[in-house]
């Protein structure tokens, strides 16, 4: 097992690893900015290293700066968090050139995931389904009437050089096709210069589904279920919950298994998410994220299990701490982010925190590196919080929820709390009855109101 | 006269407010009767510039929280009055391990006592392998020397006082 | 002379400033008087940068926390300058109901203006269906009546102001 | 359901229920001395009553003031917590004569119970195991022979009319028993003029192991498994575990099945624990509780069920929500009771608390009625924070309790957290093994060492 973590991020996640390395007895290495001097992750680790300035770029983007904190701390791996240099397949080679393990998947493996053509490609051999559709550009009208037939109606039509919606148009049904495609080419023509469009099934309200895998590295993975993150602004997750409202028992099993067997062929190695738009009982793939999420909590809840500590596990060359039969579903969780920002417009709010106080009591959780005087600094993203309740089903998780979010104060600052106290008044929330766009237009409408 | 009087009187406050400024004071409060008739009250006072995080909190988290004082001490900076705010300081601009010399048992690049001028190379930062030159920032003597050679050193910690 | 003064006064409020800053203290305060209509009042302080909790964390708990201050109002207790705390004060020495008459419709035991003796019922607490009169604690006019007939009352909360 | 509930108690476990309330949709009121004015359980209800001044007795032990409370809040039901009027059966009687609903068990079974001649006798009778003893007076020396010889060595022999030790022998085999048998008779009848003297099994390292039941007043119960309560500083309970070291599944199956079938028979309602002395894998009972006990988190975390919700659901005559079979344990718990005293004399230490900051993240549960800020007033018990902690197995659950008690900050008084750390270094905690001696015997070696 390794003796010393450089835990190459900051804020909740930061503390989230410095925790799991204080449980595993090893010790742990915050790196910080100027800009961090007071955060609780430098507070909470063993060891802390400034890195560089405020601005990212120069401190926690910095590869030369970690690798150098790596080596003056003697640590002998390197976890990335979430965001940052956690997908950086460059970072990952240079970690490992440095003989420092990285914890999480190997670079060949981000790389694959991190181009989405590839990614796609890779998943479809691995019998992953992803969004059918015309696998390149497409002739001429009567080609595209047949691969329309063929993977169903709604079909999008959109340019290969295409992007920002332009040369994109959307055919319902047949009668539509012929209108749609030559707009698209002609649209495609007068922005790209080049008309080839291409074909996939339009999916008009599906969900955000995804499933948390887990792999070995040596052919071995299981999966841990879903979460249902639909909920979204601006494609930015806003509370997430598993199980999800929508995913029955054999769903799970079986979208799972599918997940399980594609990474263990691959042999990936650590924790991954494979995120779908889930539609009519239908999954399609959008992509794989080869790190921790943001909310994995809601599926440590949901399964007891300790997902950082099984990264470092696995890293460390362990097996999997778990069968797939081991893994099982005991009651539903909740996550909300909490954001430093002011509604209705989510502004950024950094500042003073004159007071924090978590919530407590049965089945809360609070991940946050805030405490009572901190003043957050403006140069990094606005999640402050995390709070994740558990529950014995559903409806106890809500008004856990509810009851916890009414207990938490943070003072001097704007979040985004009130927005949850208004979702929970709201019967599609209430019911689980919610798609990828149901929080926009929540949220326009009430600008409107 | 009342002129006069102003004038003294300013004087005297401005006195006090360098008073205390000098002495690290939040407050002075002076009641000054000179005659029957004649008498001053003034009370100059200084706040902490910002609505100080209490000092409970500051000193209770560390000390529950990790033993990592020790760890920064190990990466080359020092805790009380910080020598990096010093003028003349010339403090790292990146995280790595400092060498005095071009090589071990070389002649170090330079000593206490010494004139260097502007882009005189004061040491050596090794970062993931590569030794960076670190340029004297202006020119002047330099009047210490604040790492051993071949320690770490994080971004910004203080590394000489060139005067 | 008012020159000199002023200058001897800078020196002596300067060394009660290196006084306070060699001994650590927070403050000093000095009262002199040099001759009859000659005087010096000097206060120094030098405040650590925490002795106070932020007041908002005793104010944004409960406006966090719980909708109670329409309770609390239900129950008979007033918020701000409270009753309870002047002279002449008759609070509840249980938390019951409070009868400002022995019946329904009868005359009240007391109104304001008049006098009561020691030991004159000035109303009656109803708790666990018991009658309890309540007697002037002592003698005086009756100021205010702070209750409403049949309205619930706290322990400690304030009946009458009798003075 | 109830549509508002008085909370006849303060501290932790006021908050407890009003956590319980508020997930549950029902309106909840404080009751509280003049010394509690600002105390988080004020804060936090929906309505507060000032009932008194501080000495208790005029104050939370106040019939009285606590039935007026709540009958100018209009409160249909009162939920006693732990301690003061909770197993008080009279002020039972009084709130069922007030037309109020009591949320536990009826009088007569807390009147049951209370009595601890009534309580053993009603215990045997329901083929709980009790300790073996000669059921009275022994005559002479050939009984007390006979009697030992029955229940087996060591026996104790104790005066009747005895207490405090006086006229109490121990025999540690059959040869040493006419000696013992003699010198207590001489003893009680020097001491209380009655040389009548009865014989017990002597237990040498007892364990103390709860069991957590619940019945729901109509003949239904289930058991909850037990919990090991062992670590005790002058009988009071001062970290407690589930699932007990020493109990395993087959041990736990037959005396939780026991236990049920026990308060199922009597009719039992609500929340009880029938605490056990356990050696050599027998049971030996001591008393039952007729309510909710301080250390119930941990059987909530095995469980993931909230036992305060299922105390109000039963009281307002829902059916319990589980089933037996239902009843699955995932995982390990901790609690550990952290009081506001002075080590290593365990002196009070009330006063002001600058600073509150608990600890968060994965398995990591804080009940505490604290704040920054809060003054902690000196009448009342030291009890002020309970952490507790869950984890996939028990060394999960240690290491887990060893970093939350590094995270949390309760600064300006002192607490019994240094003692936490103190146990976890011991080899004996560590591997659980431990009886209702070993605190006692620990710490005084520590003074003495």
């Amino acid at each position: 097992m390794f003796r010393k973590i450089l835990i190459a991020n900051r804020g909740e996640i930061a503390l989230r690893v410095v925790r799991a390395c204080r449980e595993m007895g090893i010790k742990s290495v915050a790196v910080h900015s100027t800009a961090d001097s007071d955060a609780m992750h430098v507070r909470m680790a063993d060891e802390a290293i400034c890195i560089g300035p405020a601005p990212s770029v120069e401190s926690y983007l910095s590869v030369p700066a970690i690798i150098s904190a790596c080596e003056i701390s003697g640590a002998d791996a390197i976890h990335p968090g979430y965001g940052f240099l956690s997908e950086n397949a460059n970072f990952v080679q240079i970690v490992e050139d440095h003989d420092i393990t990285f914890i999480g998947p190997s670079a060949e493996h981000i790389r694959m995931m991190g181009d989405k053509i590839t990614a796609k490609e890779t998943m479809k051999a691995l019998g992953v389904p992803c969004v059918p559709g015309s696998d390149g550009g497409v002739a001429d009208l009567d080609a595209a009437r047949r691969i329309a037939g063929e993977i169903g109606y709604p079909v999008i039509i959109k340019a290969t050089a295409g992007g920002g919606g332009r040369g994109m148009k959307l055919a319902r049904d047949a009668a539509a096709l012929d209108n749609a495609f030559r707009g698209a080419r002609n649209e495609a023509k007068a922005a790209f210069g080049n008309d080839e469009v291409y074909i996939e099934k339009y999916l008009d309200t599906p969900r955000h589904i995804e499933i948390q895998v887990f792999g070995d590295g040596r052919g071995n993975a299981v999966h841990l279920g879903e979460r249902d993150c639909s909920l979204q602004r601006r494609h930015q997750k806003v509370l997430e919950e598993a199980p999800g409202p929508a995913i029955d028992e054999a769903t799970r099993a079986r979208i799972g298994a599918i997940c399980a067997e594609a990474v263990a062929k691959i042999g990936y190695r650590g924790a991954g998410t494979i995120e779908f738009l889930y539609e009519n009982g239908e999954f399609f793939f959008i992509e794989m994220n080869t790190r921790l999420q943001v909310e994995h909590p809601v599926t440590e809840a949901i399964f007891n299990v300790d997902l950082v500590r099984e990264q470092i596990r696995v890293a460390a060359g362990e097996p999997l701490s778990f069968t797939q039969d081991e893994l099982r579903i005991t009651g539903h969780a909740i996550e909300v982010r909490i954001n430093a920002e002011k509604l209705p417009n989510f502004s950024p709010c950094p500042g003073l925190v004159n007071t924090f106080h978590a919530p407590g009591g049965l089945g809360v959780r609070m991940d946050s590196a805030l405490y009572g005087g901190y003043r957050i600094p403006p140069y990094y993203d606005s999640l402050v919080a995390k709070l994740i309740v558990h529950g014995r089903d559903r409806p106890e998780a809500l008004a856990r929820l509810r009851r916890a979010l009414g207990e938490l104060i943070i003072d001097g600052i704007d979040t985004t709390v009130p927005l949850f106290f208004d979702l929970l008044e709201e019967h599609d929330i209430q019911r689980g009855d919610y798609t990828i766009h149901w929080l926009e237009k929540f949220l326009a409408e009430r600008l409107a109101g | 006269m009342s002129k006069d009087r102003n004038t003294a009187d300013v004087a005297f406050i401005k006195a006090l407010a360098e008073l205390l400024e000098a002495n690290n004071l939040t407050e002075i409060e002076v009641e000054r009767s000179y005659d029957e008739n004649d008498s001053l009250c003034v009370r100059v006072s200084k706040h902490a510039p910002q609505p100080v995080q209490p000092a409970p909190a500051a000193s209770a988290l560390p000390a529950a929280a990790a033993p990592a004082p020790a760890a920064q001490a190990a990466v080359g900076k020092g805790s009380g009055d910080d020598p990096a705010d010093l003028p003349g300081a010339v403090n790292s601009p990146m995280v790595g391990t400092a060498y005095l010399a071009a090589e071990p048992g070389a002649e170090p690049f330079v000593k206490i006592g010494d004139q260097v001028s502007v882009g005189q190379t004061l040491m050596i930062i090794e970062a993931m392998k590569t030794m960076n030159q670190i340029p004297a920032p202006h020119a002047g003597i330099v009047k210490r020397i604040l790492v051993e050679d071949g320690t770490p050193v994080e971004y910004g910690a203080p590394l000489m006082i060139v005067e």
